[in-house]
């Protein structure tokens, strides 16, 4: 983290609108558009007071039309313009994946490289909070599994900044993934240990470097997004315990940063893998492929996921807290690795 | 509306009445737990809340006409058409609450109530209800039934894709649907005029060869004739209608909403012309309904919606590891 | 017409003509390779081919009013569109070929030709140029240029939700778009009465307040004259156009179509009014093109022709390994 | 595989046509739809014939419409219908992906099991004849990914026929997935080994019962649909040069027939697993996955993958044939981790 004077806090959300704010006043290129994200400033506000700064030419509230607008984002990219589109749930990339997936995300291949197409595709992940099965879900796995799209998921309000500020200069299609409960809203549970720390001037943090959070011994909790203050959570406890884990938020899916899993794998000599996301085909595995592959001689015990059982995100409060990671859970789960 | 018995009129008033009561009381069971310090996973009901008061003669107007065979998808925001279309009060607080008595067992929430008796259903994705609309009437048609469906959806939803194909498909097939818009001038913080390049949707309805109707004023019986055409026509097989129906939002477009984005004295001014009490008034007038009558309706929906909440409020949970449960029956 | 000069007459003709016989080569490179057992895998040319004889006037029509800076989006059945646009023909050749040369080395093909020079994009998807379309063109308008952006897409494409959204979109931000629906009478197999609702795509234009233009015959002037002042519309900055234009698909729907599902005298009734040949006997008539200029244009695009898949055939197929190449820029 | 007297032989688009066919005459509520589906019977042939058999009523072309007509199906399927749906290729899904996951695939559960959903959803996947990036993908393992969907891959014709009568008759959702390869169209590159012995009365396969298409002891080579062939092309290849390999063939991915899998590997004590899908965040992960978390002492070297590298499908041939597994390179993988 980079050290300056001041020890200005803010939240994730604060940190995200005001990353997108520098660039649109860096580049007139940058500009935005999507759901509410005008006088509203984005549901989950990554677009908060953008409106009022810029006006509505360059913050464009849209029609409820995914596949038109963030197809035009594709286009407008093409031109030489660096539109920040955002689809207000990922949950509802199912109206829209076609633009998303076929075109955004191909159309460079597909040319032979003689295209850019520098967008941001902004949407918030994530349940905890009984939004139930259609906006609750994480789903990263499933576009980090499209060649053509880079997967950014910040876990905190420093690097939601500079992640997204080397979003928006990439060339490159980037998806941009925001826990709602990451962002620091005044009306979702407070996680104060996603407020932090961040500089007011520009920066820029590289794609494809996790971030150690804690270093530790004996096992390795790999994971990302919210989940990266559930197992700083365990590890406390762990701790407690005399058991030293050590916390890899991974920060981007795409680029992934194998060598520093690999490298504490070497180390620990045990993974736990946690997955806000469903269990199988998705993030978990891949991880776990990638160990295998690299460091099989090195590991001591199984690897363990800790993901959402396979099933759809339930409604109930009992229910989903059931089915859904959380300190204990990958408390236990290290443990368990632990004394195998 | 000289064809109107007093009974239907005096059912219109009831239902609705039921309905604007059902939501001003999930208000206060929304906010329970959530003061001082709103936190949208606190409390009673957690989770997004979209309420329709205002809304109330969409989904009575057009309900009214619906037998149980019918089928009806509602959005995100539902509960009055739910209500409307007969679905057990007491199951769908219990749902919204979360609970095992719940139409899904809790699993389900507000957006997602089913009851397959009623043939009810409802999602939280714009637009997703219509095209299970038309396959509901292509059951309809292919049973050999007079069965209609019935897909209620907002006015920002209209500029979704699945709109077009639905009414071009149901058109093409003579299916018999009937899609009704709800305007309540919003999609979320957004206008209509800012998402929708024209003014009325039912002019819509001529890209697929379809009747449209447009009711400008939120008033039930004007709801209620138009749908009752479209209803009839529907089941005579002569294929879908596509009815716009002016409705008024009261509330925020979810609990919670700081509606920034309108004026603060719109909803006041909206609720002058409120469809409950214009019709609860000209019913006094013409002597249909008394004023000790009305208050008895009013009296005894409270007490329905009541232990609606109570039933709810009384239901367990259900299980932690039921969650598991259900993916595949 | 009167305002059309000799050159841009010739030059229409000239065009068409090219397109005529690229489209008529490629069925016989297409070919090579796959008899006596056909393999879609094998020969010259492998994968799907959809070829656009019969629907020359469309492009050729609108995109003579075209400059570089206007961007075109094509679908699945684009040659004639690219090669309207002015794309290279060799590099375009080339990559239909597979080749290095190609626009996209070799990676895209022939559903798949960018460029970025013409700004020329297609797609095989059903629907997804006309989004892509709104953005060349909300970019022009943000960049206080004059440009238009141009999707062609077929009429069995107007049922697809993207259509909806495109056309809403454009009208609401006024964008200088003009949406062309090639109307060939088919879906692949469906033909357009089983597909679409109304009879005329144009007429769904009142749904997003635009000018709706219906070309009904297969004519390269009538189609000029009425995409012109599509164009000059947006160009004034007054907003999209939907313009529906009639053409004929002479071919199957790909290479390799059994065609069971139409007249086998179907399309020797369609090119009895081609439109090249009604064309350039008009030119001819009028005094415009002498029969031996006529040949002589027919046979230097047929040179042109040869020369691109000349180019093409020699040049060298990408290395393997530089398949992992591209994914990011 | 059910002996019978008859020796017929049936392509699998064939053997899938006749089984929706049998279905159709059992039960009325069975109807079909799709783009094409009708005269000319499907692009890729899986409801030939279907159309002159039933008549239009029953076999319907629809428009270009996929989201109104798979939520159709739904809704359909919602008043006791049983619709056997059609999305031309898989790589469609873009466009109608709202409808298949967020509603066909969690009604159900959202419901808490008081809806039945028997849709069969087919689409046709896989490349390898030039059809490019939009046209030639897999993307079964997206689909596992999201609960809800139960996911066939048939590798043969025997195979498409009980599957695919199995599918219809189960009350949930079906993704039946059709290799353009394994179907035996006359146009397509032929591949003998898919074309079986059919019988001619109605039978049903269960799903989540892999089938070990040939026993091995060195090295279990784990695949689905056409990469079957391919594998036991390699597993010949292998013997000649007296390595013996096992070769399992999945038949579905949900539910997954993870306990065949383990017992083999318990047996070879190493794992190649072929997967003409993106490499990255999908079903080779995810069963190295379920391999360690059940198996990891069993390994005698690391879990190996083949699959497409992370790219889009290329047009052009040898760039193509440079992304998909094959013969040789399955042969090679497995050599090398025999070697090991
Ligand atoms: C596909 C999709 N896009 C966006 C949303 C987020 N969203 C939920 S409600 C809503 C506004 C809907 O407006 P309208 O259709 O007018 O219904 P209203 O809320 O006014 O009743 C939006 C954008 C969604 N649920 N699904
Ligand atoms: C979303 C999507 N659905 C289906 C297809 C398969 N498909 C390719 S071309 C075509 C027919 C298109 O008809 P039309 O738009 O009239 O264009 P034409 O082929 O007649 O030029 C279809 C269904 C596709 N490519 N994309
Ligand atoms: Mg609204
Ligand atoms: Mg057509």
């Amino acid at each position: 983290m980079t050290a300056t004077q001041t020890e200005r806090l803010l939240t994730t959300h604060k940190a995200i609108a005001e990353g997108i704010a520098q660039e649109m006043e860096r580049d007139s290129r940058v500009f935005v558009m999507g759901e509410d994200v005008g006088v509203y400033g984005g549901i989950f506000g990554g677009t908060a007071d953008l409106f009022t700064q810029f006006g509505a030419e360059r913050v464009m509230d849209t029609p409820i039309s995914e596949t038109a607008f963030i197809g035009a984002a594709t286009g407008a990219a093409l031109e030489g313009l660096r539109p920040v589109v955002e689809l207000m749930f990922v949950d509802f990339f199912g109206v829209c994946m076609d633009q998303i997936y076929n075109h955004m995300a191909k159309n460079i291949y597909m040319s032979g490289g003689t295209l850019k197409i520098p967008v941001v595709l902004t949407t918030a992940y994530g349940g905890g909070y009984s939004d139930a099965a259609q906006h609750s879900q994480v789903l990263y796995g499933l576009f980090a599994h499209i060649p053509g799209l880079k997967i950014v998921v910040p876990s905190n309000a420093y690097d939601a900044k500079g992640l997204m500020i080397s979003a928006i200069r990439d060339d490159n299609p980037v998806m941009y993934f925001m826990h709602k409960g990451v962002m620091g809203l005044g009306w979702m549970t407070p996680l104060p240990e996603a407020i932090t720390h961040v500089p007011e001037e520009s920066y820029t943090i590289p794609f494809g470097k996790a971030a150690i959070k804690r270093s530790g011994e004996q096992v390795t909790i790999v994971t990302l997004g919210i989940m990266v203050h559930r197992a700083m959570a365990a590890a406390k406890q762990l701790e407690q315990e005399g058991i030293s884990a050590e916390v890899i938020d991974l920060r981007t899916l795409v680029p992934l940063d194998d060598a520093t899993i690999i490298e504490s794998v070497k180390k620990t000599h045990r993974l736990l893998i946690v997955d806000e996301d469903y269990l199988s085909f998705g993030m978990s595995g891949e991880i776990c492929a990638r160990v295998v592959e690299n460091a099989l001689d090195y590991l001591d015990a199984p690897i363990k996921r800790l993901a959402v059982p396979d099933v759809p995100i339930p409604y109930s409060r009992p229910l989903e807290q059931f089915v859904l990671p959380n300190a204990e859970k990958i408390a236990a789960a290290a443990r368990s690795l632990v004394q195998l | 509306m000289a064809n109107l018995d007093n009974k239907t009129l005096v059912n219109l008033y009831r239902k609705m009445a039921l309905i604007r009561n059902f939501e001003e009381v999930m208000v206060n069971v929304y906010w329970e737990g959530k003061t001082p310090v709103f936190d949208i996973a606190a409390g009673t009901v957690p989770g997004e809340m979209h309420l329709a008061a205002g809304q109330e003669a969409a989904a009575v107007g057009v309900c009214t006409h619906l037998r149980d065979e019918d089928t009806v998808t509602g959005p995100h925001r539902a509960h009055h058409i739910a209500l409307a279309k007969g679905v057990d009060i007491k199951k769908m607080t219990a749902e919204i609450f979360g609970k095992e008595t719940g139409l899904g067992h809790g699993k389900g929430g507000h957006m997602h109530l089913f009851d397959s008796e009623k043939k009810f259903g409802c999602s939280g994705i714009i637009g997703a209800g219509l095209p299970v609309a038309c396959g509901a009437a292509l059951a309809a048609k292919k049973l050999g039934k007079d069965w209609v469906a019935v897909s209620f959806f907002g006015d920002g939803t209209a500029n979704q894709g699945s709109f077009h194909e639905s009414l071009n498909l149901a058109a093409l097939w003579k299916l018999p649907v009937i899609f009704v818009c709800e305007d309540n001038a919003y999609a979320i913080s957004v206008p209509k005029a800012k998402s929708t390049a024209i003014d009325n949707n039912a002019d819509r309805a001529a890209s697929y060869g379809i009747p449209g109707i447009e009711v400008r004023e939120n008033d039930v019986l004007a709801i209620y004739e138009a749908a009752g055409e479209a209803i009839a026509r529907a089941r005579r097989g002569e294929g879908p209608s596509l009815l716009e129906v002016k409705v008024d939002r009261y509330l925020g477009h979810f609990q919670g909403d700081p509606e920034l984005y309108r004026d603060k004295n719109e909803v006041g001014r909206l609720r002058e012309n409120d469809p409950i009490k214009k019709l609860g008034e000209s019913l006094e007038q013409q002597g249909i309904l008394s004023s000790s009558e009305r208050e008895a309706i009013n009296n005894a929906v409270a007490q329905e919606v009541a232990e609606a909440i109570e039933f709810a409020r009384q239901s367990p949970y259900p299980k932690p590891e039921d969650a598991l449960k259900h993916v595949f029956v």
